[in-house]
């Protein structure tokens, strides 16, 4: 193999690999060895397959929305049942998809052995977390079946709680339950960043992985029980009737909310920022560099952490909050947009003087890199006060959050699945298929989202089920993005599960890359490390790497 | 008994504290600060004191608050790790209140 | 290659320091942590982070209690004037009793005492349903005066108080219809809170239960006492709560007629 | 801005005609226009100096060229650059943003006042000289027009996209918005804010007449009676003059030029009166009892529609003397000059 070439895909002689003879998968048998088990990377793989289900169930809900908004006409369905479908669309996507989406798989199936410990502080609670997850799952699909609710995802009060006949109390209970598994995930991660490292694992010596889901739980852990409690008040008022959010019985629905937006901006941070995660990690394994600025890019993870708890009244400005306090909402947004331009560029000076080449994740992390940075500039647009007059509630802020959220973190979720793939089941998946995948959702994507920002600036609103015929050609186009991109999140669902059984063998370290999990056997062992590693090297360290492999090469050889 | 379990490699990290073993008498005498704390509360509540009062239950309310923390709940004898998790969680709520108050606060005060 | 760990560095004097004790090991001891001590530090550590989430749990009912008070402080006065002292004081004089129970009960692990430990246990329970007890004759007194939040809230007792029969004066100042109306805001607080602060102590007699069925059979007499004191930490915060729920709802203000 | 108008003008009809861009028919939207392109420069200015690096480092550095990799640390110097460089343009973009706001938000002092009152799902637009419309509004062009805004159920959000004007309407509590509208011709009301079932049916057609049509309209619409006179009705009919007489001896104040005073309150704290201080009188008069009364005013909560409450706000705004009532003394707060516009402190 020439240096020269343009992959630096690695793997094993294919006559002669195999699968290790032992590994998490096959350690034990049954289907009880997976409902009841306490290894981090089996509930990573539970939490892989149900975020995946509901994915698709979102997606169906995002694909009715968009044939409905084909034609100007309100045709396909009814009033109610579009103001389900986005709603049950919102709730699904954030609730069950993307706010575990990363963390729960990815994170734990990895930061335990980026660690170098054999398994999350808590095991059992990281198995309960994922049985309160489907809990939450379950009341939501019970919600639906049980006719739906209609809400949109941020259950306005009084709206949500008085003049609504759907299953709001039960779509509560779903997000109620489904937040305690977040912040148990969350607690999980913090102690086990905190208590478990492995000697010689200083905090700086952590991959930047890790720095973001710390970041990240810390969100959950403080900022989720306000969204439980809120949502407790919500159910109260429905089924008692008290009255702490009603305007008629002498209380204010902007505590609704204040309290809301408390959890609810946090919780967009709680969607990227473990995204920014794992494009850390594939820039720096794709360029062969140590990621450029390590320090600023960890403390930028914590300061938007930080930040992230006091800009919550910019998804209020127009709704009666004091002009004072949005002129101090608007100022601290504006602080908080920094920190990711600062990880913008990090990353990109990460490429240079690398060794670049263009695997299938370092496609997804180039799409975040445009995605995003538009997703978040445009979050900037959002800040500034007087723009939002305008921009709010309608199709911009619809693009702005699908930019940040579908080109950001979905992206850099799909990046991280296709980056882990071969460490997480051992195999390959074919390369032509995924690169495919991936221009394919990056060109169905703007389609779709693009004619949405034209759309919200000339003032169409969001959550219209029926529009004024000039605005029918973008949203065409959008509705033919939404196929493509259908069809971008379809084909990785099909090859992933086609390489389960014919995908290449990976072998160890098909990247080449730094991190700990790549030193270990794919698929892992079920205790991860046979002896507990001792760690004398920073994170991207490839000096070490072309060392260790020097060696391994003349002991082996 | 913590020396038997000792792993060296936590000497250098800062979350390690050892075990410490509060006595009973320290938990009666915190018992009877909180049962006097009670008793000045109601009395306090019954005398007029304008604006006082609740600044007084309040901060009864907290000294007792903390004792608990400190003594029934051990912090006083955590690591430094616990007894700023414990700060943070005070912290996060202090800016939910400030920050949403600034709202409620500033809009008496008009339109500009 | 082998599918063996391949980090090979050579052991440094820490490692073998740190094997040596790697066997030591008591039965509850998980396989994934290191040493006993490194679980124990975890597990109070993560008992207090989930501590803070109930922190803001909490939190988001303080607030709106915090604000509403502010906006309409006369009807929060008539309606804490509605809530009885007495059996405020001694529920919290209960509470602080059986969280002094509990603190005697981690001591008691610690010290290896089985049966004091099944005792205080037993003790903090029974103060536990106390508590609840009172608390249900408190909340069956407001079923009965119409004081529940809902559709049959009734004010007429806020702007018609009671003749006091003693002194012939209203035993309350009487409030304008439209105030009164807004003792509902006072008592759907009220029921938010302390609800909560139930659903807490119910939560916890039943752990109760079933630690000190597992202390009985000398489960934490052995050193192990994590489970104790974790338990512990979450009793002694559903206490401060009280501590705050009590002069916030009960003492607004005890002197209006003065 | 400080483009050429004539560029301008020519940039935005293009845009408006290839249907990408709303028209500009209010004095406030080239002023968001303004911002919205100034904001567009520097995403784009962002986007093609993230895209240079990207693109420029991976053909630059791309293995077959640069087998390789060089570690490099990091640089405190670039970590400073894109750090203040996004934070100036970020409080730039902060600043003019406030502006904007105070610009929208802050109505001049000579604007006409409309009622609007929302719910589910219609807009009820209510003139002084007692036209009523419902999801349709007609302005005058050239006059600035304030929109005095409540909502009788959940919350709504009044939106005008040619005119870049939005506010959210809200139970329980007056907002405001206004708007000068520059060319005549129809545009769209969207109600905003997710409301229930008809939410997206919740809209309507601002018109907007050179001054001489909206005289005809407003002399070919009146119902007869002006929102003040069914006020004085309702005054009447619901007794609040056996209290309210203007007499040295009537148990309530005299509301003759109470609006816009600052009233003194037996609380000691001083309000201004403006149309959500005598709605809130009128529901909650406990809350704020006015200095030297006895709180005995009863509420009328449940009593009066929003539409009434708007009545007699308006009829009490009116009332600059008692001479309708009985001619007699003014209260001594009255005496301070009253603003033509509501809740305006500094103009
Ligand atoms: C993953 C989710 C996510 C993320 C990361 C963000 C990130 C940001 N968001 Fe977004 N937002 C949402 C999800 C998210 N948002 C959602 C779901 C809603 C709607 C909720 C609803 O109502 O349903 C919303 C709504 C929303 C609003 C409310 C709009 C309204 O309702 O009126 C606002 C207002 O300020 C806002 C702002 C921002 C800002 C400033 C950021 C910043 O963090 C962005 C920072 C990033 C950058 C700035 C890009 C990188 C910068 C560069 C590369 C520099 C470029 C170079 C130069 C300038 C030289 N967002
Ligand atoms: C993680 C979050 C997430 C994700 C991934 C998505 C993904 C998508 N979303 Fe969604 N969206 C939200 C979060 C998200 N959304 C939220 C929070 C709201 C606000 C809700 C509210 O207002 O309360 C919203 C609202 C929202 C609206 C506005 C509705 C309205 O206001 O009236 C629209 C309209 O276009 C939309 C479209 C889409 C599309 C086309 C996708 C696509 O990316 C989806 C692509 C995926 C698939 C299509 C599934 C996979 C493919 C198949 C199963 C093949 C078969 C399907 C087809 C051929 C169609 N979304
Ligand atoms: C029983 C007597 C009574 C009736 C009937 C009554 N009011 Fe009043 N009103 C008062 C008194 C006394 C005050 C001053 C104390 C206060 O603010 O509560 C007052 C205050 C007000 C104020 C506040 C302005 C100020 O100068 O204090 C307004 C506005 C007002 N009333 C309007 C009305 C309207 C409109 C009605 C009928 C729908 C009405 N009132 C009926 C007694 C009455
Ligand atoms: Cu009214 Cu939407
Ligand atoms: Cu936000």
């Amino acid at each position: 193999m020439s240096t020269t070439s343009s992959t630096i895909i690695n793997l094993p002689d294919q006559r002669t690999a195999t699968l290790p003879k032992r590994n998490y998968l096959n350690n034990e048998h049954g289907l009880l060895s997976w409902l009841l088990t306490g290894d981090h990377k089996r509930i990573a793989i539970l939490y892989l397959i149900s975020i995946t289900f509901f994915f698709f169930i979102g997606g169906v809900f995002a694909g009715l929305i968009r044939l409905e908004l084909l034609t100007p006409q309100p045709d396909l369905m009814a009033s109610d049942t579009y103001n389900k479908m986005f709603s049950m669309h919102g709730i699904v996507m954030i609730f069950l998809f993307l706010v575990p989406s990363v963390p729960a798989t990815l994170g734990n199936f990895l930061i335990p052995i980026m660690l170098g410990t054999r398994d999350l502080a808590f095991p059992k609670i990281n198995l309960l977390s994922w049985y309160l997850y489907l809990a939450g799952g379950t009341f939501t699909l019970a919600a639906l079946i049980f006719g739906g609710v209609d809400t949109g995802w941020t259950f306005t009060t009084p709206l949500s709680t008085h003049y609504l006949n759907t299953n709001v109390v039960t779509a509560a209970t779903a997000i109620f339950i489904a937040g305690f598994s977040s912040i148990f995930t969350g607690l999980n991660f913090i102690v086990t960043i905190h208590r478990m490292r492995a000697p010689g694992m200083t905090w700086f010596r952590m991959p930047l992985f890790v720095w973001a889901h710390y970041a990240a739980s810390v969100l959950m852990v403080l900022g989720t029980p306000v969204l439980a409690i809120t949502i407790v008040l919500v159910a109260l008022e429905r089924t008692i009737g008290i009255g702490v959010f009603d305007p008629t019985k002498g209380g204010d629905p902007l505590l609704f909310q204040h309290l809301f937006w408390f959890y609810s901006h946090p919780a967009v941070y709680i969607m990227i920022l473990p995204g920014m995660g794992v494009i850390s990690e594939i820039v720096s394994t794709f360029s062969r560099k140590r990621v450029f600025g390590y320090t600023a890019v960890a403390f930028s993870s914590v300061a938007i952490a930080l930040f992230g708890f006091f800009v919550w009244a910019h998804h209020m400005f127009i709704m009666g909050v004091s002009n004072y306090s949005a002129l101090v909402f608007s100022l601290l947004t504006m602080l908080v947009a920094v920190p990711s331009a600062i990880k913008i560029f990090n990353w990109a000076f990460t490429l240079q003087k690398g060794s670049i080449t263009f695997e299938t994740p370092m496609l997804y992390a180039f799409a975040f890199f445009g995605l995003f940075t538009i997703g978040g500039m445009t979050g900037v647009f959002l800040g500034a006060l007087g723009m939002d007059i305008h921009l709010t509630e309608t199709y911009f802020i619809v693009a702005h959050f699908h930019y940040v959220m579908v080109g950001g973190m979905l992206m850099a979720f799909l990046g991280g699945i296709h980056f882990w793939w071969p460490k997480m089941t051992g195999r390959m998946y074919p390369e032509s298929f995924s690169k495919l995948s991936a221009v394919t959702s990056f060109i169905g994507f703007n389609l779709t989202f693009m004619p949405q920002f034209i759309l919200g600036y000339l003032g169409m609103p969001r959550r219209y089920h029926a529009y004024p015929a000039e605005y029918q050609v973008l949203n065409v186009l959008s509705t033919a993005g939404a196929t493509v991109l259908g069809v971008g999140f379809l084909l990785p669902l099909l090859y992933l599960t086609w390489s389960l059984r014919y995908g290449a063998i990976a072998g160890n370290n098909p990247w080449q890359a730094t991190g700990l999990e790549w030193q270990i056997q794919s698929p892992p062992l079920t205790e991860n490390f046979i002896e507990t590693p001792i760690v004398d090297h920073e994170a991207y360290d490839y000096e070490w790497l072309a060392h260790k492999t020097q060696q391994e090469v003349t002991t082996v050889g | 008994m913590s020396d038997a379990y000792h792993d060296p490699s936590n000497v250098t990290n800062p979350e390690h504290a050892d075990h410490h073993i509060v006595t009973p008498l320290q938990y009666c005498m915190v018992f009877g600060a909180l049962l006097i704390g009670t008793l000045v509360t109601v009395l306090a509540a019954d005398i007029d004191l304008g604006v006082l009062n609740p600044v007084i239950a309040l901060g009864i309310a907290c000294t007792k608050a903390v004792i608990v923390i400190l003594f029934f709940m051990h912090v006083k004898y955590q690591s430094k790790l616990i007894k700023m998790t414990v700060g943070a969680g005070f912290f996060t709520f202090i800016v939910l209140i400030t920050m949403t108050l600034s709202d409620y606060m500033s809009r008496a005060w008009g339109l500009w | 290659m082998d599918n063996a760990v391949v980090v090979t560095h050579p052991h440094t004097h820490e490692t073998a320091v740190h094997e040596e004790h790697h066997h030591v090991a008591l039965p509850q001891h998980r396989h994934h942590f290191e040493t006993e001590e490194q679980q124990r530090e975890a597990g109070t550590f993560g008992m207090w982070l989930f501590l803070l989430t109930e922190i803001m749990f909490f939190g988001g009912l303080f607030f709106a209690y915090l604000l509403y008070r502010n906006w309409y402080y006369d009807a929060f006065v008539s309606a804490s004037n509605q809530l009885n002292v007495t059996l405020g004081a001694i529920n919290t004089v209960i509470l602080i009793g059986s969280g002094f129970f509990m603190a005697l009960g981690v001591w008691a692990a610690e010290v290896r005492k089985r049966s004091l430990l099944v005792l205080f246990l037993v003790l903090t329970t029974v103060l536990g349903f106390a508590f609840l007890g009172i608390k249900y004759v408190e909340y069956h007194e407001k079923w009965e005066k119409h004081h529940i939040p809902g559709e049959h809230f009734d004010i007429s007792e806020f702007v018609n108080p009671p003749i006091d029969a003693k002194t012939g004066k209203a035993s309350e100042k009487p409030l304008a219809p439209d105030m009164a109306q807004k003792t509902q805001v006072f008592f759907s607080l009220y029921f938010a809170m302390t609800g909560m602060h139930a659903v807490h102590m119910i939560i916890g007699i039943v752990l109760l239960f079933w630690l000190t069925w597992r202390a009985y059979y000398g489960e934490f007499s052995s050193g192990y006492v994590a489970p104790i004191e974790n338990f512990g930490l979450y009793w002694h915060f559903v206490d401060i709560v009280w501590l705050f729920l009590f002069p916030l709802l009960y003492l607004i203000n005890r002197h209006p007629l003065k | 801005m400080h483009i050429s108008p004539v560029l301008w003008q020519f940039l935005v009809k293009w845009l408006h005609a290839s249907a990408l861009f709303p028209s500009e028919a209010s004095t406030i939207a080239p002023y968001t226009d303004a911002l919205y392109f100034f904001l567009l420069t520097i995403t784009a200015v962002g986007m093609v100096i993230v895209g240079i690096l990207v693109f420029g480092f991976s053909i630059r550095y791309r293995k077959e060229r640069h087998p390789v990799a060089i570690q490099v640390e990091g640089s405190t110097l670039l970590e400073a650059t894109w750090t203040i460089i996004p934070l100036a343009l970020f409080l730039v973009v902060f600043v003019w943003g406030a502006l904007l706001y105070f610009r929208i938000y802050n109505p001049p002092v000579n604007s006409m006042n409309i009622y609007v009152v929302g719910k589910q799902w219609m807009w009820k637009a209510e003139h002084p000289g007692g036209q009523h419309e419902i999801n349709a509004l007609h302005v005058p062009m050239g006059r600035p027009v304030q929109l005095t805004m409540i909502s009788q159920d959940v919350f709504h959000s009044f939106s005008i996209p040619d005119f870049r004007v939005k506010r959210e309407v809200i139970p329980g509590r007056y907002t405001t918005v206004w708007f000068e509208a520059t060319t005549p011709g129809t545009y769209h009301i969207f109600c905003t804010q997710y409301c229930g079932t008809k939410h997206s049916e919740m809209i309507g057609e601002v018109t907007v007449l050179t001054p001489d049509d909206y005289q005809r309209w407003t002399q070919g619409s009146t119902s007869g009676m002006s929102l003040a006179q069914n006020g004085e009705r309702l005054f009447a009919s619901m007794g609040c003059n056996s209290c309210h007489s203007g007499n040295a001896a009537a148990r309530g104040p005299n509301l003759a030029g109470v609006y816009g005073s600052k009233l003194q309150l037996a609380n000691g704290s001083e309000v201004l009166v403006n149309e959500a201080y005598l709605r809130d009188a009128i529901l909650n008069p406990s809350q704020h009892v006015t200095a030297g009364f006895a709180p005995i005013m009863p509420t009328y909560q449940g009593q009066v529609s929003e539409d009434g409450l708007i009545d007699l706000v308006e009829y009490i705004k009116g009332l600059q003397t008692n001479y309708r009532v009985q001619q007699t003394l003014t209260t001594s707060q009255s005496n301070q000059v009253a603003p033509t516009t509501p809740g305006m402190v500094k103009p």
